[in-house]
């Protein structure tokens, strides 16, 4: 195979961060190189460099043995490389076809769009990747998360591109659109394009990748030329810089009284839902996309409007009415989207951290900064966030340290229940090692987590029970030791 | 009323005679007007002035049956005053009454008014001219008399001008130069330096000549004459005078005739518990009796001048208790 | 998911057209001399000038900007089209002359908000000074008059009950409509209100798409400027006073969002025509002129109300 | 990871403080009067009023949002305490009345925000023309004079060069920044122009926050119209016009985002500071009145670059 991709030294500074220092990476085509790093070691912004999303300080390029100087997306594109970034690029006021089509447009005449057969080869291209179901004259606006990133890989890979840069898409792609998403590299491999493919999730890695780069504090650790010669534990250890031999802790069980009923709860979006949750124990909600799971936390919270249905929380009714409710009852909501309704991305660590115990803060009716300051040099420390300090915007920081600070300004406020939506979404092994520990931690002392994950193993390993979703509705539940992935996977595909 | 720079200077400069005054006002008779849709179209919103006008106006009608449709443009602007009067005319009205902007939006008035064969008036804000009548002031005449005033009053002394707008033509000219044609009359000119000045950037309204005349107090530290644009404007400049506890101005002279102005001049008493308070009458009352007479001379079918101002009057504190009921 | 006809959302979607024909109705009702060809002309002429500078705002709007600046450039085009044709030069190049000066002046405020990264709000609000300033200059204060009756005819010939000015606005309009929903450009336009980044990661030059709308809204001042000379006689500064607001609020009304993406070329349209009616509506109605401030606001508000309500925060 | 000072950074975010200071040694340069008391006390005094309605503006522009209805609000506050003033009532009842009318300007406005969605442009544009009306309504269209000789002391009191307006200023300032950087109420505000959602998952009522924004900004407004009509000695449908422009400049140039979440007080002043030295350094200077508006403009532009150059698109 002969080398496709040749970066050398290639360097990133920001304000008070290096983000990447002298780091080379090489990639062959028909190779699929796994990129992998603890969150904030600089995986995103190495191959920002390469989009031309962002301008390196140093370092060459270099595409079959010709440097190529990146200065924007379009070189980027010229050089026939084709990207899926971490976050959302879609624009939501333009239909799925639009979206896929945006960068040439067809056109008629050469001058006039060509709606119709945009729209016709869009439902082709759909069809041919496993999205048929998507109907491409919708707004993305109106379309799901998991959606939309289905849309994004299949804009990427519309060209057969030379390379493909994958930045975590299974971070929202759900389990089954994985192996689809897999079906398709291996397609591409096979034209001998060469992929990177960014993920926090091991067993992927080992699934699709040929040779492994790490990254750590935006240094390459080590280029591992076949994914066989390492296992899983020793990949970690590269990662991490120390062993890590158990990923998730021992289930808690030592389950207390019975905190909250739920009996009958319906919305616009769910159905007839009951379950009880425990003191002490951990209940995951497992299920497809769309299954309604994120609806349950939403109507707990007191987000969505409840049609029916009756909530006993301690013993006592409850209704919540709005967040305020919600939280007063000892609720605390992990949402699955830190941009959306997690973070005020433009404000301080410090601030995100005391934005909802602001409460606790309060000294004489005014808010102590030195109260504020204390409670976030805490939570940095605890789940160590890593940042050049509290003052740090969190916009500026790695996605996985940015879901720390969501999870660190709910601990804050100590809630009896948590709702943990996605939670450890994007987070690297090690930073879900800890809040995993964290988790265990909580429940040990009396706190009750409603854990809903699209990761199987994830929320196999760490529940008491598994409550399984499809189309709205409770079909089934697990308990910790009787469930298999197979079983889970059938439940919730409505078999 | 001229708040807009525009109004180029009438061929005959300074004494242009009054073919009405004040006695005349009212004693037109005939019913000429009653019954038939006049359409007014005021210069501008929110100023004690114009609403005047209009109110006065609109009153009128009310007593002699007219049906009058009342107008403004609200961004006091060309454009739409032509949208406005374009309006009236497809509404079917048999005259127009215009305030306008500036001279520039006569012609295209005039032309609408023709095509529809109605007659236009055109009231206070510019001059005679070919197409309509024009009922409002000789700006000229008046500032003339606020300048002979000044100059026959006192020996001399520094002298500021509290500008309304940026621009040195039409209006402020007209007003600016009789001022200066009326002093130097008693001698040379040189007696009333101009030793500074500040312009209106907003509105020639009590907050700018009271902005205006704080920056002149600072500036200067002997002031004798104040020339201010408008009443309003000099009543910000007198408050600000007062505020500033200074002694030495000895005259302010306005322009329009505001009752509060009026008031002021009374308690001042010619110079004896602050500046001597002038101005040059600019009736808007007068001014809309005027347009109701003419416009009822109009359609009783009676022939009708190409202009009718009302007459040149000074007001100051001897004379202002026989105008108070002319002030607005 | 079986689909119904949302009524409510239907009635909401349409308000403005729904508005507009409740405005004609009821201003038929009350005047006979509405529906006069007189009358429908004058509507029409008097639009159109700010309704071609609605289109041009309306590009702005698309890529989430704001252009505060266009009744000034508007009245200095009236000033320098009027000084040319009184200095005798020809129409063509009097009008070529001013175009190209209303796109310089899109240009300036599209290198402010695009290359030194000054919000489009503050960067126009400070060229609204500076355009009204060199208005002011080149006129030296006063209104120019021109002699010129070819030139004249623009802003005043008639067919039937169809204006020359009508005509233009409705040519202008067909085509920035091709633009925004045919071409490459419209839709990088459009998408560039959306997601700027997105486009950008297109490999799209978003510095260039965003420049254009200024310029193309520099442009369209400028002809509105050419027409008010023709159709007022004269250059004048205190053409386009407050035109800004009228042509955001056209825009709105038509449904266009503020944050960019959203709004077509027919919607503002009605918009204009919603806006152009409101004076003429209560004139008719004679409505004293206080309260006419008071309805016109009241109007504003229940025609953006559901045309443009606030955009769903979507979940992105 | 080292830290290194980034002056070209530090420059820029300082910007308005070096323009401020530039300003001010020129003024000092071109006149040896600018550095008298009268001079100062007048700059203080002159901006008062508006600096207090630019704070208000502040508390809206960090939600998102905009208020252009503030100048409207001024006026129609002038006009109404002077007709109690007028009618004989004692002082804190007109001014209380007065007050409480601000208030509710701003929960109309905030109304139509919050409950009816109207984007906020739009809202306090037709707002603006309503409060408008009613101003014109209340005093038909004149200027409404009082006499009332202790009133008249709030405007016009001055200890040495230190008026009392400016030191109403000053505190108002105080307590603003209080409440923004100190207390929970001003904690939810930033972060509601931040990142709505956010805020309201953390408990706060969302639409309660940014109701509270419009409604201090009509308060402050009604307190500028009491400085106001005392200053003026009168109620003038006139005062205020176009403030909502140089409240909203006044904001940027202090730094302040459009978008909301980012800006302060002391900014604010500053920004007040610069808008007002603008016209007060150009008559010192004795620039052509023509060329003054030019120079306005591209003082904003100077003013504001740096300070408040667009938020970089985050990585969203
Ligand atoms: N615009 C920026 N300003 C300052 N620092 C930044 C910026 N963008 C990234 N960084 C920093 O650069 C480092 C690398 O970030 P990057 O996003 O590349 O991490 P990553 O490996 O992709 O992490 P994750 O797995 O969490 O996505 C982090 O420390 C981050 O805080
Ligand atoms: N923005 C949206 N517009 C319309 N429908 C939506 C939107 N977001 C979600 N839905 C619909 O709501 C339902 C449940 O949403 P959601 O995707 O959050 O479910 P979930 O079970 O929580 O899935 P997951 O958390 O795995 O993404 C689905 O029918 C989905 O299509
Ligand atoms: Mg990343
Ligand atoms: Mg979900």
């Amino acid at each position: 195979m002969k080398s496709l991709l040749s970066m050398k030294g290639i360097t990133k500074r920001y304000p008070g961060v290096v983000a990447l220092n002298q780091v080379d990476l090489e990639l062959k085509s028909g190779e699929v190189l796994a990129l992998v790093g603890e969150n904030g070691a600089g995986k995103s912004t190495l191959i920002k460099t390469l989009c031309g999303v962002i301008r390196k300080d140093e370092g060459s390029i270099s595409i079959e043995g010709q440097e190529v100087q990146i200065q924007g997306p379009l070189d980027a594109q010229k050089a026939g490389i084709r990207a899926v970034q971490q976050h959302f690029s879609l624009i939501p006021t333009m239909s799925v076809a639009e979206n896929l089509f945006f960068s040439d447009l067809p056109l008629k005449k050469g001058r006039i769009l060509d709606r119709k057969k945009m729209n016709e080869e869009a439902k082709e291209l759909l069809g041919s990747l496993g999205f048929g179901d998507l109907d491409p004259t919708q707004l993305v606006s109106d379309i799901s998360v998991a959606n939309a990133q289905r849309v994004e890989v299949a804009k990427a890979i519309r060209f057969t591109p030379k390379i493909l840069i994958l930045d975590e898409p299974s971070a929202v792609l759900p389990e089954n659109d994985v192996e689809t998403l897999f079906e398709i590299i291996r397609k591409l491999k096979a034209d001998g394009v060469g992929v990177i493919y960014i993920s926090h999730h091991m067993d992927e890695v080992f699934e699709i990748a040929d040779t492994i780069t790490v990254l750590k504090d935006g240094e390459k650790v080590i280029d591992i030329d076949d994914v066989n010669s390492v296992n899983q534990f020793d990949l970690v250890q590269y990662m991490v810089g120390r062993e890590l031999k158990q990923i998730y802790p021992p289930v808690y069980t030592d389950i207390g009284e019975t905190i909250l009923k739920v009996e009958g709860l319906t919305t616009s979006r769910v159905k007839n839902i009951s379950f009880e949750l425990h003191e002490g124990e951990v209940l995951g909600f497992a299920g497809l996309v769309g299954s309604g799971r994120t609806e349950i936390c939403r109507a707990l919270f007191g987000l969505d409007k409840i049609l029916s249905g009756k909530i006993t929380l301690r013993g006592k009714p409850y209704l919540p009415k709005c967040t305020k409710d919600a939280i007063q009852a000892g609720l605390g909501f992990v949402t699955e989207d830190r941009h959306y309704d997690g973070l005020i991305l433009d404000d301080s660590v410090e601030r995100n951290i005391g934005f909802v115990g602001l409460n606790k803060l309060i000294r004489r009716t005014v808010i102590s900064k030195k109260k504020s300051r204390e409670a976030a040099d805490r939570f940095v420390g605890d789940l160590k966030i890593a940042t050049p300090g509290i003052e740090q915007e969190v916009v500026n920081l790695s996605g996985g340290n940015q879901q720390k600070v969501v999870l660190a300004k709910w601990l804050f406020i100590e809630p009896k229940i948590i709702l943990f939506d996605e939670g450890t979404r994007g987070i690297d092994v090690n930073a879900k090692h800890e809040i995993y520990q964290l988790i265990h931690q909580l429940v040990e002392n009396g706190h009750s987590i409603i854990m809903v994950s699209s990761e199987l193993p994830e929320v196999m390993q760490m529940s008491n029970r598994i409550m399984v979703m499809y189309e709205g509705e409770l079909v089934s539940e697990f308990a910790h030791e009787g469930a298999t992935e197979e079983a889970i996977m059938e439940k919730a595909s409505g078999i | 009323g001229c708040q807009e720079e525009q109004t180029p200077p009438p061929s005959d400069s300074g004494e242009s005679s009054s073919e009405s005054t004040p006695d005349s006002v009212g004693d037109a008779t005939g019913t000429g007007v009653s019954g038939h849709k006049v359409g007014f179209i005021q210069l501008t919103l929110g100023t004690t002035y114009h609403a005047a006008m209009s109110e006065k106006f609109e009153a009128l009608s009310k007593e002699k049956g007219v049906d009058v449709s009342m107008t403004v443009s609200q961004n006091r602007s060309a454009e739409e005053q032509l949208k406005l009067a374009e309006d009236l005319i497809a509404q079917g009205v048999e005259a127009i009454v215009l305030n306008p902007v500036g001279d520039e939006i006569v012609p295209s008035v005039v032309q609408l008014c023709e095509n529809a064969k109605i007659p236009l008036i055109c009231v206070d804000n510019t001059t005679a001219g070919s197409g309509y009548t024009y009922v409002g002031i000789d700006n000229f005449a008046i500032a003339r008399g606020i300048g002979q005033y000044i100059g026959e009053k006192y020996n001399g002394g520094n002298m500021v001008y509290v500008r309304s707008t940026p621009t040195d033509t039409g209006c402020p000219a007209l007003r600016f130069g009789g001022i200066m044609g009326g002093m130097s009359d008693q001698g040379e000119m040189a007696r009333f330096p101009l030793i500074d000045e500040r312009y209106a950037p907003t509105d020639v309204g009590e907050n700018d000549g009271m902005n205006q005349m704080e920056e002149l107090l600072a500036a200067n530290s002997q002031i004798d004459v104040v020339l201010v644009h408008h009443d309003a404007q000099a009543l910000g400049a007198l408050t600000a005078i007062n505020n500033a506890g200074r002694k030495d101005i000895k005259v302010i002279s306005g322009f329009d005739g505001e009752k509060a102005f009026f008031e002021k001049m009374k308690e001042n008493e010619g110079g004896k518990n602050g500046p001597d308070l002038v101005t040059g009458l600019n009736s808007p009352i007068m001014i809309a009796e005027m347009t109701m007479d003419v416009l009822d001379d109009i359609f009783s079918g009676k022939e009708v001048e190409s202009e009718y101002l009302i007459p040149v009057i000074i007001v100051n504190y001897e004379n202002v208790d026989e105008y108070m009921d002319y002030g607005f | 998911m079986k689909k119904t006809i949302d009524w409510k959302k239907l009635l909401v979607k349409n308000s403005k057209y729904i508005l507009l024909v409740v405005m004609v109705i009821v201003s038929a009702l009350v005047s006979d001399k509405f529906f006069t060809s007189t009358n429908i002309s004058n509507l029409f002429k008097q639009n159109a000038a700010v309704g071609i500078v609605a289109l041009g705002e309306l590009v702005v709007i698309l890529t989430g900007g704001i252009d505060l600046s266009v009744g000034a450039i508007v009245s200095m085009t009236t000033v320098i089209v009027s000084l040319m044709l009184k200095a005798g030069m020809p129409i063509p190049i009097a009008i070529g002359v001013t175009l190209i000066v209303g796109l310089l002046a899109g240009f300036v405020n599209g290198i402010l908000i695009t290359r030194f990264k000054i919000i489009p709000f503050i960067a126009t609000l400070a060229t609204l000074n500076v355009f009204n300033g060199v208005g002011l200059l080149l006129s030296t204060g006063r209104q120019v008059f021109y002699k010129n009756e070819t030139f004249l005819k623009i802003g005043s010939i008639s067919y039937w009950f169809l204006p020359l000015m009508a005509v233009i606005w409705l040519v202008i309009a067909i085509i920035v409509n091709h633009i925004l929903e045919r071409t490459k450009a419209g839709r990088h336009l459009k998408g560039f209100g959306g997601n700027k980044e997105a486009v950008r990661l297109s490999g799209v030059n978003v510095n260039r798409v965003e420049l254009s709308a200024y310029i193309v809204s520099g442009f369209l001042c400028a002809i509105g400027g050419v027409l008010m000379a023709s159709r007022l006689t004269l250059g004048s500064n205190s053409v386009g006073n407050g035109w800004e607001l009228t042509a955001i609020a056209s825009v709105v009304i038509g449904g266009a969002s503020m944050t960019g993406g959203v709004g077509g070329v027919g919607g503002v349209i009605v918009g204009t025509l919603v806006m152009g009616l409101i004076g003429n509506i209560m004139n008719l109605l004679k409505v004293s002129i206080y309260w006419q401030q008071i309805i016109k606001g009241i109007i504003i508000l229940i025609a953006v109300y559901g045309s443009s309500v606030r955009k769903k925060e979507s979940s992105k």
